[in-house]
Protein backbone atom coordinates (compact mmCIF):
# COMPACT_ATOMS: atom_id res chain seq x y z
CA UNK A 1 0.00 0.00 0.00
CA UNK A 2 2.97 2.62 0.46
CA UNK A 3 4.35 4.53 -2.53
CA UNK A 4 6.00 3.30 -5.25
CA UNK A 5 7.13 4.74 -8.52
CA UNK A 6 9.04 3.56 -11.53
CA UNK A 7 10.17 5.76 -14.58
CA UNK A 8 9.73 4.15 -18.20
CA UNK A 9 11.14 5.90 -21.11
CA UNK A 10 9.35 5.82 -24.60
CA UNK A 11 10.76 7.80 -26.83
CA UNK A 12 10.78 11.47 -25.89
CA UNK A 13 8.82 10.98 -23.35
CA UNK A 14 8.88 9.61 -19.77
CA UNK A 15 6.11 7.54 -18.04
CA UNK A 16 6.06 7.51 -14.29
CA UNK A 17 4.08 4.20 -13.08
CA UNK A 18 2.90 5.51 -9.59
CA UNK A 19 0.83 3.11 -6.91
CA UNK A 20 -0.15 3.26 -3.50
CA UNK A 21 -0.69 6.39 -1.44
CA UNK A 22 0.34 10.13 -2.17
CA UNK A 23 0.26 11.41 1.15
CA UNK A 24 2.17 13.72 3.66
CA UNK A 25 3.70 11.17 4.91
CA UNK A 26 4.42 8.71 1.90
CA UNK A 27 4.50 9.20 -1.41
CA UNK A 28 4.49 13.42 -1.66
CA UNK A 29 8.30 14.45 -1.41
CA UNK A 30 9.20 11.34 -3.01
CA UNK A 31 6.86 12.22 -6.46
CA UNK A 32 8.62 15.75 -5.99
CA UNK A 33 12.45 14.57 -5.88
CA UNK A 34 11.44 12.51 -8.62
CA UNK A 35 9.86 14.86 -11.01
CA UNK A 36 13.12 17.47 -10.13
CA UNK A 37 15.02 14.81 -11.33
CA UNK A 38 13.74 13.82 -14.16
CA UNK A 39 13.74 17.74 -15.28
CA UNK A 40 17.05 18.35 -14.10
CA UNK A 41 17.83 15.38 -16.96
CA UNK A 42 16.13 17.34 -19.70
CA UNK A 43 13.09 15.14 -19.84
CA UNK A 44 10.44 17.67 -21.00
CA UNK A 45 7.62 15.30 -21.83
CA UNK A 46 5.98 13.71 -18.68
CA UNK A 47 2.95 11.13 -18.07
CA UNK A 48 1.98 10.55 -14.94
CA UNK A 49 0.31 7.03 -14.30
CA UNK A 50 -2.13 6.73 -11.59
CA UNK A 51 -3.92 3.94 -12.42
CA UNK A 52 -2.84 2.00 -9.13
CA UNK A 53 -3.32 5.10 -6.87
CA UNK A 54 -5.03 4.15 -4.26
CA UNK A 55 -5.63 7.30 -2.05
CA UNK A 56 -4.11 10.73 -2.59
CA UNK A 57 -4.51 13.98 0.04
CA UNK A 58 -4.73 17.23 0.10
CA UNK A 59 -0.68 17.21 0.46
CA UNK A 60 -0.79 14.61 -2.77
CA UNK A 61 -2.74 17.08 -4.70
CA UNK A 62 0.17 19.82 -4.26
CA UNK A 63 2.21 17.37 -5.37
CA UNK A 64 0.85 17.06 -8.80
CA UNK A 65 -0.28 20.81 -9.03
CA UNK A 66 3.55 21.29 -7.74
CA UNK A 67 4.88 18.68 -10.59
CA UNK A 68 2.71 20.25 -13.07
CA UNK A 69 4.31 23.67 -12.79
CA UNK A 70 8.01 22.31 -12.31
CA UNK A 71 7.87 20.66 -15.51
CA UNK A 72 6.12 23.82 -17.71
CA UNK A 73 8.50 25.83 -15.85
CA UNK A 74 11.34 23.80 -17.58
CA UNK A 75 9.38 23.77 -21.00
CA UNK A 76 7.97 20.64 -20.76
CA UNK A 77 4.30 19.50 -20.20
CA UNK A 78 2.99 16.86 -17.53
CA UNK A 79 -0.34 14.58 -18.49
CA UNK A 80 -2.23 12.71 -16.20
CA UNK A 81 -3.41 9.22 -17.48
CA UNK A 82 -5.57 6.44 -16.17
CA UNK A 83 -7.62 7.95 -12.95
CA UNK A 84 -9.51 6.20 -10.07
CA UNK A 85 -12.43 7.62 -9.12
CA UNK A 86 -11.00 8.96 -6.06
CA UNK A 87 -8.37 10.65 -7.49
CA UNK A 88 -11.00 11.50 -10.61
CA UNK A 89 -13.57 13.24 -7.98
CA UNK A 90 -10.60 14.75 -5.72
CA UNK A 91 -9.45 16.42 -8.99
CA UNK A 92 -13.40 17.55 -9.44
CA UNK A 93 -14.00 19.07 -6.34
CA UNK A 94 -10.74 20.69 -6.34
CA UNK A 95 -11.39 22.40 -10.03
CA UNK A 96 -8.11 20.64 -10.90
CA UNK A 97 -9.64 18.81 -13.68
CA UNK A 98 -9.67 21.22 -16.39
CA UNK A 99 -6.13 22.32 -15.41
CA UNK A 100 -4.43 19.02 -15.45
CA UNK A 101 -4.75 17.44 -19.04
CA UNK A 102 -6.00 13.98 -18.22
CA UNK A 103 -6.38 10.87 -20.02
CA UNK A 104 -7.33 7.38 -20.17
CA UNK A 105 -5.08 5.68 -22.98
CA UNK A 106 -1.59 5.70 -22.39
CA UNK A 107 -0.59 5.90 -26.26
CA UNK A 108 -3.44 8.63 -26.43
CA UNK A 109 -1.29 10.22 -23.88
CA UNK A 110 2.24 10.00 -25.38
CA UNK A 111 0.79 11.33 -29.06
CA UNK A 112 -0.73 14.45 -27.15
CA UNK A 113 2.76 16.24 -26.16
CA UNK A 114 3.93 18.81 -28.46
CA UNK A 115 7.42 20.02 -28.53
CA UNK B 1 -21.46 9.21 29.97
CA UNK B 2 -24.96 11.50 29.28
CA UNK B 3 -26.57 10.57 26.45
CA UNK B 4 -24.20 9.09 24.06
CA UNK B 5 -23.57 5.83 22.97
CA UNK B 6 -19.83 5.08 21.53
CA UNK B 7 -17.23 7.75 22.68
CA UNK B 8 -13.68 7.28 21.70
CA UNK B 9 -11.32 9.98 22.51
CA UNK B 10 -7.84 9.88 21.53
CA UNK B 11 -4.75 11.93 22.46
CA UNK B 12 -2.25 11.65 20.44
CA UNK B 13 1.56 13.15 21.00
CA UNK B 14 2.48 15.33 17.51
CA UNK B 15 3.93 13.18 15.52
CA UNK B 16 3.44 11.72 11.58
CA UNK B 17 2.76 9.09 13.11
CA UNK B 18 -0.63 10.00 14.67
CA UNK B 19 -1.96 11.00 11.68
CA UNK B 20 -2.26 7.53 10.41
CA UNK B 21 -3.35 6.31 13.99
CA UNK B 22 -6.27 9.00 13.86
CA UNK B 23 -7.06 8.02 10.64
CA UNK B 24 -7.64 4.10 10.67
CA UNK B 25 -9.04 5.06 14.56
CA UNK B 26 -11.66 6.92 12.70
CA UNK B 27 -12.19 4.63 9.86
CA UNK B 28 -12.62 1.59 12.18
CA UNK B 29 -15.12 3.51 14.75
CA UNK B 30 -16.76 4.74 11.00
CA UNK B 31 -17.51 1.46 9.89
CA UNK B 32 -18.84 0.35 13.33
CA UNK B 33 -21.65 2.79 12.95
CA UNK B 34 -22.79 1.70 9.61
CA UNK B 35 -20.96 3.69 6.73
CA UNK B 36 -20.09 2.63 3.52
CA UNK B 37 -16.37 2.21 2.13
CA UNK B 38 -16.88 5.58 0.13
CA UNK B 39 -18.17 7.68 2.97
CA UNK B 40 -15.93 5.88 5.34
CA UNK B 41 -12.79 7.17 3.56
CA UNK B 42 -14.22 10.73 3.17
CA UNK B 43 -14.71 10.56 6.93
CA UNK B 44 -11.32 9.44 7.45
CA UNK B 45 -9.33 11.93 4.81
CA UNK B 46 -11.59 14.45 6.77
CA UNK B 47 -9.88 13.46 9.93
CA UNK B 48 -6.71 13.03 8.51
CA UNK B 49 -6.41 16.38 7.19
CA UNK B 50 -7.47 17.60 10.35
CA UNK B 51 -4.86 16.56 11.98
CA UNK B 52 -2.11 17.50 9.74
CA UNK B 53 -2.43 20.28 10.77
CA UNK B 54 -3.39 20.23 13.85
CA UNK B 55 0.37 19.19 13.78
CA UNK B 56 1.91 21.27 11.60
CA UNK B 57 0.02 24.66 12.60
CA UNK B 58 -1.68 24.12 15.38
CA UNK B 59 0.99 22.42 17.46
CA UNK B 60 3.85 23.47 15.15
CA UNK B 61 5.32 19.86 14.89
CA UNK B 62 6.61 20.33 18.50
CA UNK B 63 6.58 16.67 20.07
CA UNK B 64 4.97 17.09 23.21
CA UNK B 65 1.82 18.83 22.48
CA UNK B 66 -0.97 17.14 22.46
CA UNK B 67 -4.24 16.27 19.85
CA UNK B 68 -7.22 15.52 20.80
CA UNK B 69 -9.40 13.40 18.76
CA UNK B 70 -12.80 12.66 19.91
CA UNK B 71 -15.43 10.67 18.13
CA UNK B 72 -18.68 10.57 19.56
CA UNK B 73 -21.83 8.16 18.30
CA UNK B 74 -24.99 10.55 19.09
CA UNK B 75 -27.82 9.29 17.74
CA UNK B 76 -28.17 10.93 14.30
CA UNK B 77 -24.63 11.76 13.48
CA UNK B 78 -21.16 11.03 14.21
CA UNK B 79 -19.37 13.87 15.54
CA UNK B 80 -15.79 14.10 15.26
CA UNK B 81 -13.58 16.89 17.16
CA UNK B 82 -9.72 17.73 16.51
CA UNK B 83 -8.33 20.10 19.58
CA UNK B 84 -4.31 21.30 19.10
CA UNK B 85 -2.56 23.27 21.59
CA UNK B 86 -1.70 26.51 18.89
CA UNK B 87 -2.33 29.95 18.42
CA UNK B 88 -6.20 28.85 16.98
CA UNK B 89 -7.35 30.38 13.79
CA UNK B 90 -10.33 31.67 11.89
CA UNK B 91 -12.05 29.98 8.63
CA UNK B 92 -12.76 33.67 7.46
CA UNK B 93 -9.35 33.89 7.26
CA UNK B 94 -8.25 31.67 4.80
CA UNK B 95 -7.78 31.70 0.78
CA UNK B 96 -10.50 29.86 -0.90
CA UNK B 97 -8.48 26.96 -3.21
CA UNK B 98 -11.18 27.63 -5.74
CA UNK B 99 -10.56 30.75 -6.67
CA UNK B 100 -8.68 31.43 -10.16
CA UNK B 101 -5.72 33.52 -8.54
CA UNK B 102 -5.19 30.05 -6.06
CA UNK B 103 -6.10 27.36 -8.32
CA UNK B 104 -2.28 26.69 -8.84
CA UNK B 105 -0.88 26.84 -5.61
CA UNK B 106 0.31 23.75 -3.86
CA UNK B 107 -1.24 24.20 -0.81
CA UNK B 108 -4.51 25.52 0.81
CA UNK B 109 -7.18 22.56 -0.10
CA UNK B 110 -7.43 20.74 3.29
CA UNK B 111 -9.78 22.63 4.82
CA UNK B 112 -11.89 22.60 1.69
CA UNK B 113 -11.36 18.90 1.40
CA UNK B 114 -13.02 18.35 5.19
CA UNK B 115 -16.05 21.16 4.55
CA UNK B 116 -16.75 19.10 0.72
CA UNK B 117 -16.72 15.87 2.94
CA UNK B 118 -18.86 16.26 5.81
CA UNK B 119 -21.75 17.23 6.88
CA UNK B 120 -21.07 19.61 9.11
CA UNK B 121 -17.83 21.72 9.73
CA UNK B 122 -16.81 24.50 12.16
CA UNK B 123 -13.87 25.70 13.59
CA UNK B 124 -14.18 26.95 17.58
CA UNK B 125 -11.45 28.27 19.51
CA UNK B 126 -10.69 25.10 21.91
CA UNK B 127 -11.74 25.52 25.83
CA UNK B 128 -7.82 26.05 27.15
CA UNK B 129 -7.18 27.24 23.79
CA UNK B 130 -5.99 26.09 20.47
CA UNK B 131 -8.19 25.46 17.33
CA UNK B 132 -10.93 22.67 17.75
CA UNK B 133 -12.49 21.34 14.70
CA UNK B 134 -15.56 20.24 15.03
CA UNK B 135 -17.13 18.47 11.83
CA UNK B 136 -20.24 15.92 11.48
CA UNK B 137 -21.79 12.93 9.42
CA UNK B 138 -25.33 12.07 9.61
CA UNK B 139 -25.60 8.25 9.65
CA UNK B 140 -26.45 6.52 6.20
CA UNK B 141 -29.86 5.99 5.64
CA UNK B 142 -32.19 3.41 4.78
CA UNK B 143 -32.18 -0.77 5.72
CA UNK B 144 -28.73 -2.05 6.40
CA UNK B 145 -27.74 1.64 7.46
CA UNK B 146 -28.88 2.02 10.86
CA UNK B 147 -26.72 3.08 13.15
CA UNK B 148 -25.83 1.35 16.36
CA UNK B 149 -27.07 4.34 18.75
CA UNK B 150 -30.74 4.20 19.84
CA UNK C 1 -1.57 15.14 29.71
CA UNK C 2 0.55 14.69 32.35
CA UNK C 3 3.47 12.37 31.32
CA UNK C 4 2.16 9.89 28.79
CA UNK C 5 2.31 10.25 24.75
CA UNK C 6 -0.45 8.42 23.39
CA UNK C 7 -3.66 8.12 25.17
CA UNK C 8 -7.20 6.48 23.25
CA UNK C 9 -9.86 6.37 25.76
CA UNK C 10 -12.75 4.29 23.84
CA UNK C 11 -16.52 4.45 26.09
CA UNK C 12 -18.18 1.76 24.60
CA UNK C 13 -22.12 1.02 24.80
CA UNK C 14 -22.76 -2.59 26.53
CA UNK C 15 -23.33 -4.28 22.96
CA UNK C 16 -21.56 -7.21 21.24
CA UNK C 17 -20.16 -5.19 18.58
CA UNK C 18 -18.15 -3.33 21.08
CA UNK C 19 -15.87 -6.47 21.48
CA UNK C 20 -14.76 -6.17 17.76
CA UNK C 21 -14.26 -2.46 17.93
CA UNK C 22 -12.60 -2.64 21.04
CA UNK C 23 -10.15 -5.01 19.90
CA UNK C 24 -9.39 -3.57 16.82
CA UNK C 25 -8.49 0.07 18.27
CA UNK C 26 -5.82 -2.18 20.18
CA UNK C 27 -4.75 -4.05 17.56
CA UNK C 28 -4.17 -0.70 15.38
CA UNK C 29 -2.37 1.24 18.95
CA UNK C 30 -0.92 -1.79 19.85
CA UNK C 31 0.62 -1.84 15.76
CA UNK C 32 1.71 2.21 16.61
CA UNK C 33 3.43 0.96 19.68
CA UNK C 34 5.75 -1.62 17.55
CA UNK C 35 4.37 -4.86 18.88
CA UNK C 36 4.89 -7.92 16.17
CA UNK C 37 1.79 -9.97 14.79
CA UNK C 38 1.80 -12.13 17.72
CA UNK C 39 2.28 -10.20 20.77
CA UNK C 40 -0.38 -7.57 18.99
CA UNK C 41 -2.38 -11.22 18.75
CA UNK C 42 -2.48 -11.48 22.44
CA UNK C 43 -2.44 -8.00 23.69
CA UNK C 44 -6.17 -7.77 20.85
CA UNK C 45 -6.42 -11.22 22.22
CA UNK C 46 -6.72 -10.27 26.26
CA UNK C 47 -8.45 -6.88 25.42
CA UNK C 48 -11.25 -9.44 23.27
CA UNK C 49 -11.17 -11.15 26.60
CA UNK C 50 -12.08 -8.21 28.95
CA UNK C 51 -14.30 -6.36 27.36
CA UNK C 52 -16.40 -9.84 26.69
CA UNK C 53 -16.51 -10.55 30.36
CA UNK C 54 -17.36 -6.68 31.13
CA UNK C 55 -20.50 -7.11 28.72
CA UNK C 56 -21.43 -10.45 30.47
CA UNK C 57 -20.35 -10.37 34.16
CA UNK C 58 -19.74 -6.56 34.64
CA UNK C 59 -22.79 -5.10 32.78
CA UNK C 60 -24.92 -7.91 32.13
CA UNK C 61 -25.85 -6.82 28.95
CA UNK C 62 -27.47 -4.09 30.16
CA UNK C 63 -26.99 -1.93 26.57
CA UNK C 64 -27.02 1.60 28.27
CA UNK C 65 -23.97 0.18 30.58
CA UNK C 66 -21.16 1.79 29.51
CA UNK C 67 -17.07 -0.25 29.24
CA UNK C 68 -14.10 2.40 29.35
CA UNK C 69 -11.19 0.92 27.23
CA UNK C 70 -8.17 3.29 28.17
CA UNK C 71 -4.84 2.31 26.21
CA UNK C 72 -1.71 4.26 27.49
CA UNK C 73 1.65 4.12 25.59
CA UNK C 74 4.10 5.25 28.64
CA UNK C 75 7.35 5.03 28.27
CA UNK C 76 8.09 1.53 28.81
CA UNK C 77 4.70 -0.30 28.34
CA UNK C 78 1.64 -0.44 26.60
CA UNK C 79 -1.13 -0.27 30.03
CA UNK C 80 -4.66 -0.99 29.11
CA UNK C 81 -7.45 -0.48 31.15
CA UNK C 82 -11.31 -2.20 30.74
CA UNK C 83 -13.43 -0.80 33.32
CA UNK C 84 -16.90 -1.81 33.29
CA UNK C 85 -20.49 -0.79 35.13
CA UNK C 86 -21.22 -4.15 37.47
CA UNK C 87 -20.80 -5.56 40.93
CA UNK C 88 -17.07 -6.17 40.43
CA UNK C 89 -14.96 -9.15 41.57
CA UNK C 90 -11.98 -10.42 42.87
CA UNK C 91 -9.69 -12.94 40.96
CA UNK C 92 -9.10 -14.65 44.14
CA UNK C 93 -12.86 -16.27 43.65
CA UNK C 94 -12.21 -17.26 39.80
CA UNK C 95 -11.48 -21.32 39.85
CA UNK C 96 -8.29 -22.64 38.04
CA UNK C 97 -8.98 -23.80 34.43
CA UNK C 98 -6.19 -25.84 34.50
CA UNK C 99 -7.15 -27.93 37.92
CA UNK C 100 -7.83 -31.29 37.03
CA UNK C 101 -11.71 -30.98 37.86
CA UNK C 102 -11.81 -27.81 35.69
CA UNK C 103 -10.25 -29.01 32.44
CA UNK C 104 -12.95 -30.18 30.61
CA UNK C 105 -15.63 -26.71 31.58
CA UNK C 106 -16.72 -25.55 28.98
CA UNK C 107 -15.88 -21.94 30.20
CA UNK C 108 -13.95 -20.29 32.60
CA UNK C 109 -10.61 -19.69 30.38
CA UNK C 110 -10.61 -15.87 29.84
CA UNK C 111 -8.67 -14.33 32.64
CA UNK C 112 -6.75 -16.92 32.21
CA UNK C 113 -5.65 -16.43 28.72
CA UNK C 114 -5.58 -12.46 30.08
CA UNK C 115 -2.75 -13.81 32.78
CA UNK C 116 -1.03 -15.74 30.01
CA UNK C 117 -0.83 -13.12 27.35
CA UNK C 118 0.09 -9.91 29.05
CA UNK C 119 3.00 -9.25 31.18
CA UNK C 120 0.81 -7.58 34.12
CA UNK C 121 -2.27 -8.36 35.08
CA UNK C 122 -4.56 -7.03 38.14
CA UNK C 123 -8.51 -6.27 38.55
CA UNK C 124 -9.12 -3.69 41.05
CA UNK C 125 -12.33 -1.96 41.97
CA UNK C 126 -13.12 0.53 39.80
CA UNK C 127 -12.76 4.39 40.90
CA UNK C 128 -16.58 4.77 41.28
CA UNK C 129 -18.01 0.99 41.18
CA UNK C 130 -17.16 -1.72 39.08
CA UNK C 131 -14.61 -3.86 38.14
CA UNK C 132 -11.46 -2.05 36.77
CA UNK C 133 -8.80 -4.56 34.34
CA UNK C 134 -5.58 -3.38 34.05
CA UNK C 135 -2.90 -5.13 32.28
CA UNK C 136 0.05 -4.36 30.57
CA UNK C 137 3.06 -5.53 28.14
CA UNK C 138 6.44 -4.20 27.75
CA UNK C 139 7.61 -2.65 24.46
CA UNK C 140 9.73 -5.40 22.07
CA UNK C 141 13.61 -4.96 22.71
CA UNK C 142 15.74 -4.03 20.42
CA UNK C 143 16.25 -2.03 16.81
CA UNK C 144 12.70 -1.69 15.22
CA UNK C 145 11.06 -2.85 18.04
CA UNK C 146 11.41 0.48 19.66
CA UNK C 147 8.49 1.92 21.41
CA UNK C 148 7.14 5.72 19.76
CA UNK C 149 7.51 7.26 23.33
CA UNK C 150 10.68 8.84 24.52
CA UNK D 1 -12.77 -14.22 7.69
CA UNK D 2 -16.37 -14.80 9.15
CA UNK D 3 -16.72 -18.42 10.74
CA UNK D 4 -17.56 -21.24 8.04
CA UNK D 5 -18.41 -24.95 7.98
CA UNK D 6 -19.02 -27.48 6.14
CA UNK D 7 -19.25 -31.37 6.45
CA UNK D 8 -18.34 -34.28 4.35
CA UNK D 9 -19.52 -37.41 5.26
CA UNK D 10 -15.98 -40.66 4.64
CA UNK D 11 -17.40 -43.75 5.58
CA UNK D 12 -18.82 -43.95 8.30
CA UNK D 13 -17.16 -40.46 9.97
CA UNK D 14 -18.12 -37.16 9.02
CA UNK D 15 -15.63 -34.18 8.70
CA UNK D 16 -16.17 -30.49 9.28
CA UNK D 17 -13.73 -28.15 7.39
CA UNK D 18 -13.91 -25.17 9.47
CA UNK D 19 -12.98 -21.60 8.50
CA UNK D 20 -12.55 -17.83 9.46
CA UNK D 21 -12.89 -16.98 13.61
CA UNK D 22 -14.55 -19.23 16.28
CA UNK D 23 -15.35 -16.50 18.79
CA UNK D 24 -17.83 -15.46 20.81
CA UNK D 25 -20.01 -13.16 18.57
CA UNK D 26 -19.73 -15.23 15.50
CA UNK D 27 -18.85 -19.26 14.96
CA UNK D 28 -19.37 -20.45 18.82
CA UNK D 29 -22.99 -21.21 18.49
CA UNK D 30 -22.95 -22.33 15.20
CA UNK D 31 -20.39 -24.73 15.64
CA UNK D 32 -22.61 -25.86 18.70
CA UNK D 33 -25.23 -26.45 16.43
CA UNK D 34 -24.11 -28.02 13.63
CA UNK D 35 -22.37 -30.99 16.17
CA UNK D 36 -25.21 -31.08 17.56
CA UNK D 37 -27.02 -32.15 14.74
CA UNK D 38 -24.52 -34.80 13.09
CA UNK D 39 -24.86 -36.26 16.53
CA UNK D 40 -28.68 -36.37 16.75
CA UNK D 41 -28.41 -38.12 13.21
CA UNK D 42 -26.39 -40.60 14.41
CA UNK D 43 -23.03 -39.73 13.28
CA UNK D 44 -20.73 -40.93 16.11
CA UNK D 45 -17.19 -40.50 14.19
CA UNK D 46 -16.22 -36.69 13.78
CA UNK D 47 -12.81 -35.07 12.73
CA UNK D 48 -12.98 -31.24 13.08
CA UNK D 49 -10.41 -29.65 10.51
CA UNK D 50 -9.40 -26.49 11.62
CA UNK D 51 -6.71 -25.56 9.51
CA UNK D 52 -8.16 -22.82 8.30
CA UNK D 53 -9.40 -21.77 11.42
CA UNK D 54 -7.03 -18.10 12.04
CA UNK D 55 -8.58 -17.29 15.16
CA UNK D 56 -10.04 -19.19 18.70
CA UNK D 57 -10.61 -17.21 21.69
CA UNK D 58 -11.99 -18.62 25.22
CA UNK D 59 -15.54 -18.88 24.13
CA UNK D 60 -14.03 -20.68 21.31
CA UNK D 61 -12.21 -23.22 23.29
CA UNK D 62 -15.14 -23.79 25.48
CA UNK D 63 -16.88 -25.01 22.30
CA UNK D 64 -14.13 -27.19 21.21
CA UNK D 65 -14.55 -28.64 24.86
CA UNK D 66 -18.18 -28.55 24.62
CA UNK D 67 -18.26 -30.39 21.18
CA UNK D 68 -16.08 -32.86 22.27
CA UNK D 69 -18.32 -33.51 25.71
CA UNK D 70 -21.25 -33.84 23.43
CA UNK D 71 -19.75 -36.32 21.05
CA UNK D 72 -18.41 -38.61 23.58
CA UNK D 73 -21.92 -38.61 25.51
CA UNK D 74 -23.44 -39.96 22.40
CA UNK D 75 -20.90 -42.66 22.46
CA UNK D 76 -18.88 -41.73 19.78
CA UNK D 77 -15.26 -39.57 19.05
CA UNK D 78 -14.50 -36.37 18.13
CA UNK D 79 -10.71 -35.32 16.65
CA UNK D 80 -9.11 -32.45 15.85
CA UNK D 81 -6.90 -32.04 12.42
CA UNK D 82 -4.75 -29.47 11.66
CA UNK D 83 -3.84 -26.99 13.94
CA UNK D 84 -2.41 -23.89 12.74
CA UNK D 85 0.53 -22.72 15.27
CA UNK D 86 -2.09 -20.03 16.82
CA UNK D 87 -4.82 -22.70 18.02
CA UNK D 88 -1.70 -25.09 19.04
CA UNK D 89 -0.43 -23.04 21.26
CA UNK D 90 -3.88 -21.93 22.91
CA UNK D 91 -4.69 -25.50 23.65
CA UNK D 92 -1.25 -26.09 24.98
CA UNK D 93 -1.31 -23.52 27.37
CA UNK D 94 -4.80 -24.13 28.41
CA UNK D 95 -3.97 -27.84 28.80
CA UNK D 96 -6.14 -29.24 26.54
CA UNK D 97 -3.87 -30.18 24.30
CA UNK D 98 -3.45 -34.00 25.97
CA UNK D 99 -7.48 -33.88 26.64
CA UNK D 100 -8.11 -34.37 22.65
CA UNK D 101 -6.76 -36.05 19.87
CA UNK D 102 -5.02 -34.27 17.42
CA UNK D 103 -4.04 -35.02 14.23
CA UNK D 104 -1.74 -33.62 11.27
CA UNK D 105 -2.71 -35.96 8.81
CA UNK D 106 -6.52 -36.80 8.05
CA UNK D 107 -6.41 -40.32 6.40
CA UNK D 108 -4.44 -40.57 9.68
CA UNK D 109 -7.50 -38.86 11.79
CA UNK D 110 -9.81 -40.83 9.89
CA UNK D 111 -7.90 -44.31 10.60
CA UNK D 112 -7.94 -43.57 14.32
CA UNK D 113 -11.61 -44.15 14.58
CA UNK D 114 -12.60 -47.69 16.90
CA UNK D 115 -15.83 -48.52 17.04
N1 LIG E 1 -4.98 23.79 13.43
C1 LIG E 1 -4.63 24.97 12.87
N2 LIG E 1 -4.06 25.95 13.62
C2 LIG E 1 -3.71 27.13 13.07
N3 LIG E 1 -3.88 27.44 11.76
C3 LIG E 1 -4.45 26.51 10.96
C4 LIG E 1 -4.84 25.25 11.46
N4 LIG E 1 -5.38 24.54 10.44
C5 LIG E 1 -5.30 25.33 9.34
N5 LIG E 1 -4.74 26.52 9.64
C6 LIG E 1 -4.51 27.64 8.70
O1 LIG E 1 -5.34 27.47 7.58
C7 LIG E 1 -4.57 27.42 6.37
C8 LIG E 1 -5.20 26.50 5.34
O2 LIG E 1 -5.12 25.14 5.78
P1 LIG E 1 -5.50 23.99 4.76
O3 LIG E 1 -6.76 24.34 4.07
O4 LIG E 1 -5.49 22.72 5.50
O5 LIG E 1 -4.37 24.00 3.67
P2 LIG E 1 -2.80 23.74 3.80
O6 LIG E 1 -2.58 22.95 5.03
O7 LIG E 1 -2.45 23.01 2.57
O8 LIG E 1 -2.21 25.13 3.86
C9 LIG E 1 -3.20 26.99 6.83
O9 LIG E 1 -2.20 27.42 5.92
C10 LIG E 1 -3.10 27.67 8.19
O10 LIG E 1 -2.71 29.00 8.05
N1 LIG F 1 -15.99 -7.91 34.69
C1 LIG F 1 -16.41 -8.86 35.55
N2 LIG F 1 -17.32 -8.57 36.50
C2 LIG F 1 -17.75 -9.53 37.37
N3 LIG F 1 -17.31 -10.80 37.35
C3 LIG F 1 -16.41 -11.16 36.43
C4 LIG F 1 -15.90 -10.22 35.48
N4 LIG F 1 -14.99 -10.85 34.70
C5 LIG F 1 -14.94 -12.13 35.13
N5 LIG F 1 -15.78 -12.33 36.18
C6 LIG F 1 -15.97 -13.59 36.91
O1 LIG F 1 -14.87 -14.43 36.66
C7 LIG F 1 -15.28 -15.68 36.10
C8 LIG F 1 -14.24 -16.22 35.15
O2 LIG F 1 -14.16 -15.44 34.00
P1 LIG F 1 -13.33 -15.96 32.76
O3 LIG F 1 -12.03 -16.46 33.24
O4 LIG F 1 -13.28 -14.85 31.75
O5 LIG F 1 -14.12 -17.18 32.18
P2 LIG F 1 -15.59 -17.29 31.57
O6 LIG F 1 -15.96 -15.94 31.09
O7 LIG F 1 -15.46 -18.28 30.48
O8 LIG F 1 -16.44 -17.75 32.71
C9 LIG F 1 -16.63 -15.40 35.47
O9 LIG F 1 -17.41 -16.55 35.38
C10 LIG F 1 -17.20 -14.36 36.42
O10 LIG F 1 -17.77 -14.97 37.53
Amino acid sequence: MSFKATARDIGDATVMDLSGRITLGEGSAMLREMIKELVGKGRKHIVLNLGDVTYIDSSGIGELVSGFQTVRTSGGQLKLLHLTKKVHDLLQITKLFTVFDVYSDESVALASFTS
Amino acid sequence: MSGQTHRVEVTLETLLESVDLAEDITMRVADAAGFDEEQRYRIGMSVREGVINAYQYGNQAERDRKIVLTLELTPEKLVIRVLDQGPGFSLADVPDPLAEENLLKTSGRGLFLMKAFMDEFAVNPGPAGGAELVMAKRYPAGPGGAQPAK
